[in-house]
């Protein structure tokens, strides 16, 4: 019995002579790397088209949508990744395409914040949407508006022509400040 | 004099040993930091038995309602200095059981971390970058979380 | 100084005659029998030191190992006592027949 | 230095007949046959009082606190005769009334001192075959105790 | 002068410390090692300091005292633990002139002061108020009744050889040969060593995952600190005895010194970790067992063999 | 089959039909037969039942009864059903505990979770929930548990409370004179993890041991209720997180069969070689696990070296190390790329690199032999009695294993059998758990070959075919769907509504519930340092032990 | 050879590490925090609200290996004895004593293991 536990310490110690698989410093580098891997998320207000899809198919209650000024996508997620769990249903069920516009794959691994609870203020993923993009997608609206207006007069007007009757015009603009922003 | 206490404080920060306390399973990614390749007592981590000898308390994960008083307990216990670990989004907000009946929803409501580290699991280089965030906040002289408030200080356990 | 040492080993020895007479438990009569035992072995080595009679080293050690192996037969014995009737006082052994 | 010893050794042997804990009364034997030892050490017999302290705080304290596992922690009430003490404080002024009378009945001229060590192993070497034959049978006692000194209990295992 | 360097530097306080320091530090880093990992690295070099952080974040942390324990037991036992592993340096010869007590009994008193320990160690178990101190009291105080005869009976076989009691003079006299006959003595002196150490087959005392920590249970700051370094002494002197006794001490093969004792103490505490690395635990009874079945009736043979050498190999060689 | 339909029909039943390959499902028009019909069946060789599964139809007014009889031996398999009224005071049936000995849990999981009461069941308390939920019904439909959650603070009081008491009571039960002790192992303890055990000891020896679960109850089954059907599959993987994908196959397939959907073969391989992968993860784990319970944590360092590879694999495929999420009803949630199965092969190098020093130092180990190869003895009977499965009951010599009985995904084409071994000592649920390991990998290189071809062939498309689309509502119906995960047999009956878009009850009968039962058994008259060896073996994850 | 080095250089080295553990002690007291309060002065108990009762008294199993380690013991200290026995025949006595110890010891443990097993 003896000789046969000197043999399996003789078997162990050749532990001595395998390298570590610990080689590298994981405070400034990550051991494995993977193209999927689902982190922090990267929202993508430009080509979300507020579907809602993915606040309804996440499990937990992490997203939630912010509401935008303009009449058409007015709401892009926003989540908190103290309460979201990487699960990546809302990136699969996002309808937009090639890109989709709610991504996790490749994001930031270590998320940390204060303990506090009242700390997760700072743990969400915001969406800044600039002033500039507001703008020119209101202008971009309201130049739609315009155009439609003017389309939509063009074919009261044609229509006019044809019926020979009179209309008229279409109802006043709409007020966007009753949105809620 | 001052350079003495100096040391014993680096030393302190320097050498966090944790309760060996499990409650939900970020304690799977919590041996796998343990573990040979992330290796986590590179940084001067180990695993205690008691909370006796422990500096830091991991609340792993979950935290269900029988649970509770275990963990506020084994916090209780363990000597000053103490810092507080939060693993995981169940101990932030309740994470995928946030509907479920028998957890509690926001543990860190209760005993408030000192870090909280997102994921579900996090990885374990997510659990080491939180630790040593908690040894920067100890060498920056911040006291601990809990024992500036949460709601724990007001329950009977 | 030899009169004081023997003086100390009649004192220890009566200190043991006292545990022996006046404790009723295993335990401290053991306490007292090795006093017993000691006062005489404080005896025979300062005889052997100071009147110079070195056989009475030898015969230290032969009392200590005897005390030794009584009390172990006496812890055996008390034992076995306390398995069968959970006493541990020593009169009361006889009236739990 | 030996009054100082010697002293010490008597105070721990009363206390340790006196106190009711049985760890503090077992600890004062222990502490008083290490003093002892050291008077002995002290004495010359050095390996006498290795011998002492190897016993008895080795040995037997270890068997009595076999003894104590058993009883508890504190003894047992018990009525004390008071008359003993009386007696064996008779019995030591009688004897050294009569050592001290009769002393000069012994050698007074102190020898050389002559420390012989081998002297037991040549002229007692016989005794330790009758040892062994004691330690025989006490064993054999033992074993055929052992059946009747297995614990009962609340439910049968 | 002399003696107060002795308390302090060399085989007094502070060589204990650093050897407290450096062995912890050896063992975790071999242990990693064996583990396939790496181990304390990043703290100074090849993370050496990490061990001292930790000995002095324990010095300096709270200590609590709990309720319902016994407060002089509980608090004083650390002490006269620490005191009392520290004490054997005195008796071991470090060097060829560096013995602080030269004693004709050294053997006797390494093995006496090494005896009270576990003694102690039951002490700190029963005076806190804990079930599973308690229970790890009591498995202190059988492992050492087991363990501590064959560990007395093994380590007495050199002095058996050579006709003496001193440490020193077994030093001096020690030989390839001797070695050679010493040989079943010392593979038993091991193993009664990792019995007396509750290191692994035998750490039933301190078993995590049965009783918590045993003993140590309510342990925590200063008095823990004191408790490790008790360990760590104790390490020391059992080690040290090892080599002095059966490996021929500081004697060296070109030049004599305190490296080579070292060096032995370290090779004989690898030994300890590899077998620390490859063996499970084993019960109760089955250490109760193997000690009384096996242990201790060998190394009552073992006397008999040294005996019989001394006799006829040694008598014909002289 | 037939015999055991034959054996029915001499009873008052609603109907009685085949189900799958190897189930009789039936209905008993009144639950006073139950008693009778449990007794023939059991005289018939159906000696196991694998659990109690009661169910709460709102409009009806009734609970539904399910009982699952298993024949272990010839892998006949009976589904019987019967109603109890809903009304808390007449909610009793007649309790088969007597007769079954692995019924004692489920029916107080079902007497806490429902409120049902089994009559002449010998110790009905409840189990797994916490204290503040005693005397109340957190499962059935109509609890109205947003009530319950305001008061938090009062209920942990009640917890703590509670917990004071059963201290006192434990203490006034025992003779303060005597050695006796009970002592508390878990749940801070270093080998526990949350669970507590009540050991009553006398110094060394166990006298009888009391599990306490309930420590991680997470209300999984009540969970998935709220969730959809896609969502619901973070709900089920959660079970444990050793094991995670092949819960959720378990999940997807009753969904698929009550949605009528068939999935691709790619996606079928896919879940084999997944399910595979994270057995061995969790298998290397569970050997940790069984040497960590010993005192020695190499075995575990060395093997987590190895799973790190395999979940390097997972995390290249699903982009989670643990939480993978990559098994949804109607398939696998992601297409396959060449490199993640580079990937896998250097995850089975690695395995084989290291395989043969394992197996020579630590399953061969002479130390671990001595102790473990007498003790936890689980026999045969056992097994079937107490509804065993997975690795403990193949240790035993009772051949089961849902991948070869009742095939699902693509083990029908894999050639594999059953890893037994004799005795059904801890040594030998050891040895078999290292078999099953290299079984594994055995099946891995089988699937991963399979799947290079048919990709090589042209006939699998990694990229497209990994999906089928599944309705998001789906028609009433029930189904159960057996898998073998890593720890055994796990049984999941999932109930629909009609148009419903979550699941409106499913159960998961979980293998370590049943292997806790037998944790009194296995320990009383042994020593403490038994409970962890013993615990360690039996291969327990309290994820899956309290849902 | 060597003369017996006084018993007070032992005393005094004893006393030197007293005085140093104790003051490392102090210094270690001195600089840690200490801020008990009721809960963390209970008792560990796993976890759990801690119950009253520690075991009074133990439940030894193990007598016979309290008298096996006296026996053993005392031929320990006789062999510290026999260490100075010059002559051949007080050494083979001594081997002889040995060889009947080990032999008893033997015997009893195949006896102890015979009645465990009933
Ligand atoms: S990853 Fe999952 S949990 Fe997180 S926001 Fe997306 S759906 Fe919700
Ligand atoms: S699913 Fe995609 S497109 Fe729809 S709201 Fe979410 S991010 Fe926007
Ligand atoms: S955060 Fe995720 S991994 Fe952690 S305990 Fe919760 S469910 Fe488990």
């Amino acid at each position: 019995m003896i000789l046969e536990l000197l043999k399996k310490v003789y078997r162990v110690s050749k532990a001595l002579s395998v390298k570590s698989p610990a080689t590298e410093d994981v405070r400034t580098h990550v051991m494995h790397q993977s193209d999927r891997f689902r982190g922090e998320h990267q929202i993508d207000y430009e080509t979300c088209i507020g579907c809602d899809a993915c606040n309804k198919i996440c499990p937990t209650t992490a997203i939630t949508m912010k509401h935008l000024p303009f009449k058409k996508q007015n709401i892009v997620p926003e989540v908190n990744l103290g309460v979201c769990i990487f699960c990546g249903l809302c990136e699969d069920v996002c309808p937009t395409k090639p890109e989709k516009s709610i991504i996790l794959s490749g994001g930031r691994y270590d998320m940390l914040s204060g303990g506090w609870h009242e700390d997760q203020v700072n743990f969400w993923v915001h969406v800044d949407v600039p002033q500039e993009y507001i703008d020119s997608r209101l202008e971009a609206e309201e130049a739609a508006r315009v155009k439609k207006e003017l389309e939509a007069k063009k074919k009261a007007a044609l229509l006019a022509m044809k019926d020979k009757e009179v209309k008229a015009p279409v109802s006043g603009v709409p007020d966007f400040s009753g949105e809620q922003i | 004099m001052l350079k003495i206490y100096d040391f014993f404080a680096h030393a302190k920060s320097e050498s966090l040993w944790m309760a060996h306390f499990c409650t939900g399973c970020c304690s799977l990614e919590m041996a796998a930091a343990m573990g040979p390749r992330y290796d986590w007592e590179r940084y001067g981590y180990l695993p205690t038995p008691t909370p006796r000898q422990a500096d830091l308390l991991i609340i792993t994960g979950l935290v269900s309602k029988k649970m509770l008083p275990a963990l506020l307990r084994t916090y209780a216990q363990m000597p000053e200095p103490k810092y507080v670990l939060a693993l995981g989004a169940c101990s932030f907000d309740g994470g995928p059981y946030n509907d479920s009946l028998s957890v509690i929803k926001n543990p860190t409501e209760i005993l408030p971390a000192d870090i909280f580290v997102a994921g579900c699991p996090p990885r374990p280089e997510a659990i080491i970058a939180g630790l040593e965030e908690i040894k920067k906040k100890m060498k920056a002289g911040i006291p601990s979380a809990a024992s500036q408030g949460g709601l724990w200080k007001e329950m009977e356990f | 100084m030899f009169e004081i040492d023997m003086i100390f080993a009649f004192a220890l020895f009566s200190v043991g005659l006292y545990g022996i007479s006046s404790n009723r438990d295993f335990l401290r009569i053991f306490f007292s029998l090795e006093m017993l035992m000691n006062a005489v072995i404080l005896m025979l080595a300062s005889s052997a030191h100071y009147l110079g009679l070195s056989q009475n080293i030898s015969f230290a050690y032969m009392i200590m190992i005897l005390a030794t192996l009584e009390a172990a037969v006496g812890i055996l014995i008390f034992a076995a006592a306390h398995k069968f009737t959970k006493v541990v006082i020593a009169d009361d052994l006889g009236a739990q027949k | 230095m030996n009054i100082a010893l010697l002293t010490i050794a008597l105070v721990l042997a009363i206390t340790s007949l006196s106190v009711k804990q049985s760890i503090a009364s077992l600890i004062s034997f222990a502490l008083m046959m290490l003093v002892l030892g050291l008077y002995y050490i002290g004495l010359d017999e050095k390996l006498l009082g290795l011998f002492q302290i190897f016993i008895y705080t080795g040995g037997i304290a270890v068997l009595m606190l076999f003894g104590i596992t058993l009883i508890g922690r504190e003894f047992p009430k018990t009525t004390k005769s008071s008359w003993s003490a009386v007696v064996s404080f008779g019995v030591f002024v009688l004897m050294s009334a009569l050592f001290l009378t009769n002393r000069s009945l012994l050698a007074t001229n102190v020898p050389e001192i002559v420390e012989k060590k081998e002297m037991f192993a040549t002229s007692f070497s016989d005794v330790v075959i009758l040892f062994a034959l004691i330690g025989v049978s006490l064993l054999y006692g033992t074993i055929k105790m052992i059946n009747a000194l297995k614990p009962k209990r609340s439910r049968d295992v | 002068m002399e003696m107060i360097f002795n308390v302090v530097v060399f085989p007094g306080i502070l060589y204990v410390l650093l050897w407290t320091v450096g062995l912890f530090w050896f063992f975790r880093k071999f242990m990693a090692a064996l583990h396939k990992r790496v181990g304390p690295s990043f703290n100074g070099p090849a993370g050496s300091y990490q061990t001292l952080f930790d000995l002095s974040k324990l010095l300096t942390k709270e200590s609590i005292t709990p309720d319902g324990v016994n407060p002089y037991l509980f608090s004083l036992m650390p002490i006269l633990a620490a005191i009392i592993a520290i004490l054997p340096t005195a008796v071991i010869p470090w060097t060829a002139n560096t013995t602080v007590v030269v004693s004709e009994y050294s053997l006797l008193g390494l093995v006496v002061l090494v005896g009270i320990e576990p003694f102690l160690l039951f002490l700190t178990g029963f005076g806190s108020n804990n079930k599973y101190s308690f229970l790890g009291g009591i498995r202190v105080l059988t492992q050492m009744i087991s363990m501590e005869t064959s560990f007395f009976l093994a380590a007495l076989s050199p002095a058996l050889l050579f006709g003496t009691l001193s440490l020193t003079s077994i030093v001096e006299q020690s030989s390839w040969l001797t070695f050679l006959i010493l040989l079943p003595g010392f593979l038993l002196y091991f193993v009664a060593l990792l019995g007396l150490l509750d290191q692994p087959p035998f750490n039933i005392p301190d078993a995590e995952q049965e009783i918590v920590y045993g003993f140590y249970t309510e342990y925590s700051g200063t008095n823990y600190f004191l408790l490790k370094l008790a360990e760590f002494a104790e390490f020391m002197a059992v080690f040290a005895g090892a080599a002095t006794l059966f490996l021929g001490g500081y004697r060296g093969v070109f030049f004599d010194g305190f490296s080579f004792l070292f060096a032995k103490m370290i090779i004989i505490a690898m030994f300890m970790m590899t077998i620390r690395a490859s063996t499970p635990r084993i019960t109760m009874k089955q250490m109760l067992n193997f000690s009384w079945s096996y242990l201790v009736p060998l190394s009552l043979l073992n006397v008999a063999w040294i005996m019989f050498a001394k006799i006829f190999l040694l008598g014909a060689i002289s | 089959m037939r015999k055991i339909k034959q054996l029915l029909e001499n009873f008052n039943t609603l109907y009685i039909e085949e189900y799958k390959t190897t189930w009789v499902k039936t209905k008993l028009s009144t639950a006073d037969d139950l008693l009778m019909v449990a007794k023939a069946l059991k005289e018939h060789g159906l000696r196991t039942i694998a659990t109690v599964s009661p169910t709460d139809f709102l409009e009806e007014n009734v609970i539904e009864m399910n009982y699952f009889f298993e024949d272990l031996m010839t892998n006949r398999n009976c589904w019987l059903k019967c109603d109890v009224p809903r009304e808390l005071d007449e909610c009793e049936i007649e309790s088969l505990t007597p007769l079954f000995k692995g019924a004692n849990w489920h029916e107080r999981e079902a007497y806490s979770m429902f409120g049902v009461r089994f009559l002449n069941h010998p110790d009905l308390r409840p189990i797994i929930v916490s204290q503040d939920f005693y005397d109340k019904t957190p499962f059935r439909k109509d609890f109205d548990w947003d009530a319950h959650d305001k008061n938090t603070v009062k209920n942990m009081q009640k917890i703590v409370d509670s917990f004071k008491a059963e201290e006192a009571e434990a203490d006034k039960g025992i003779d303060a004179e005597s050695s006796e002790t009970v002592l508390n192992w878990g749940p801070t303890h270093p080998a526990s993890g949350p669970i507590r055990l009540k050991v009553h000891c006398d110094g060394e020896d166990v006298i009888g041991i009391d599990p306490d679960i309930g420590f991680v109850w997470r209300a999984l089954e009540h969970l998935v209720t709220k969730k959809d059907f896609v969502g619901a599959i973070v709900a089920v993987e959660r079970l444990c997180f050793m094991d995670n994908v092949n819960s959720m196959t378990a999940y997807a397939q009753a969904v698929e069969e009550i949605a009528n959907v068939e999935i691709t073969e790619f996606a079928k391989w896919m879940r084999v070689l997944l399910g595979e992968v994270s057995r061995i993860s969790s298998h290397a784990m569970g050997m940790g696990g069984f040497y960590n319970a010993l005192g020695l944590h190499t075995v575990a360092m060395w093997n987590m070296d190895v799973r790190e590879f395999f979940l390097d694999f997972l995390e290249s495929y699903s982009g989670a190390r643990i939480a993978t999420a990559a098994v949804e009803p109607g398939g696998v949630r992601y297409g396959l790329q060449q490199n993640m199965l580079d990937e896998l092969q250097l995850a089975l190098d690695k395995f084989d690199a290291t395989k043969d020093s394992v197996k020579d130092i630590f399953i061969n180990n002479p130390t671990m032999k001595m102790r473990a190869s007498k003790q936890g003895f689980i026999s045969n009977l056992d097994v079937q009695d107490y509804s065993l499965c997975g690795v403990v009951a193949r240790a035993s010599g009772v051949k089961i294993d849902v991948r070869i009985d009742e095939p699902y995904a693509a083990y029908a084409e894999i050639k594999m059998d059953y890893v037994t071994q004799k005795d059904g000592s801890a040594k030998d649920r050891l040895i078999n758990l290292f078999e099953e390991l290299e079984q594994s990998v055995d099946i891995i290189k089988q699937a991963k070959r399979h799947i290079e071809e048919k990709i090589a062939s042209g006939e699998f498309d990694p990229t497209k075919d990994q999906m089928v689309k599944v309705p998001k509502k789906l028609p009433r119906g029930e189904a159960i769907s057996r898998v073998e995960w890593s720890r055994g047999e796990v049984l999941m009956h999932l109930v629909t509504e009609e148009k419903g878009t979550s699941p409106y009850r499913l159960k998961m009968k979980a293998p370590s519930f049943n292997h806790t039962m037998m944790l009194d058994k296995l320990l009383a008259g042994q020593t403490l340092s038994d409970i962890p060896l013993v615990f360690g073996s039996l291969y327990i994850c309290q994820g899956d032990l309290d849902r | 050879m060597l003369k017996g080095v006084p018993i007070e250089t032992f005393i005094i080295y004893a006393l030197g590490i007293t005085i140093t553990v104790l003051s490392l002690y102090a210094f270690g007291v001195l600089l840690a925090p200490y801020s008990p309060d009721a809960i963390k002065n209970s008792h560990f108990e796993c976890g759990l609200p801690a119950s009253g009762s520690t075991p009074k008294k133990a439940n030894f199993g193990f007598f016979m290996f309290a008298i096996m380690f006296i026996i053993a013991d005392m031929t320990g200290l006789f062999f510290s004895l026999f260490v100075y026995a010059h002559d051949s025949r007080s050494q083979t006595i001594a081997a002889v004593f040995a060889l009947i110890i080990a032999l008893a010891l033997i015997i009893a443990m195949k006896e102890y293991n015979h009645a465990q097993n009933i």
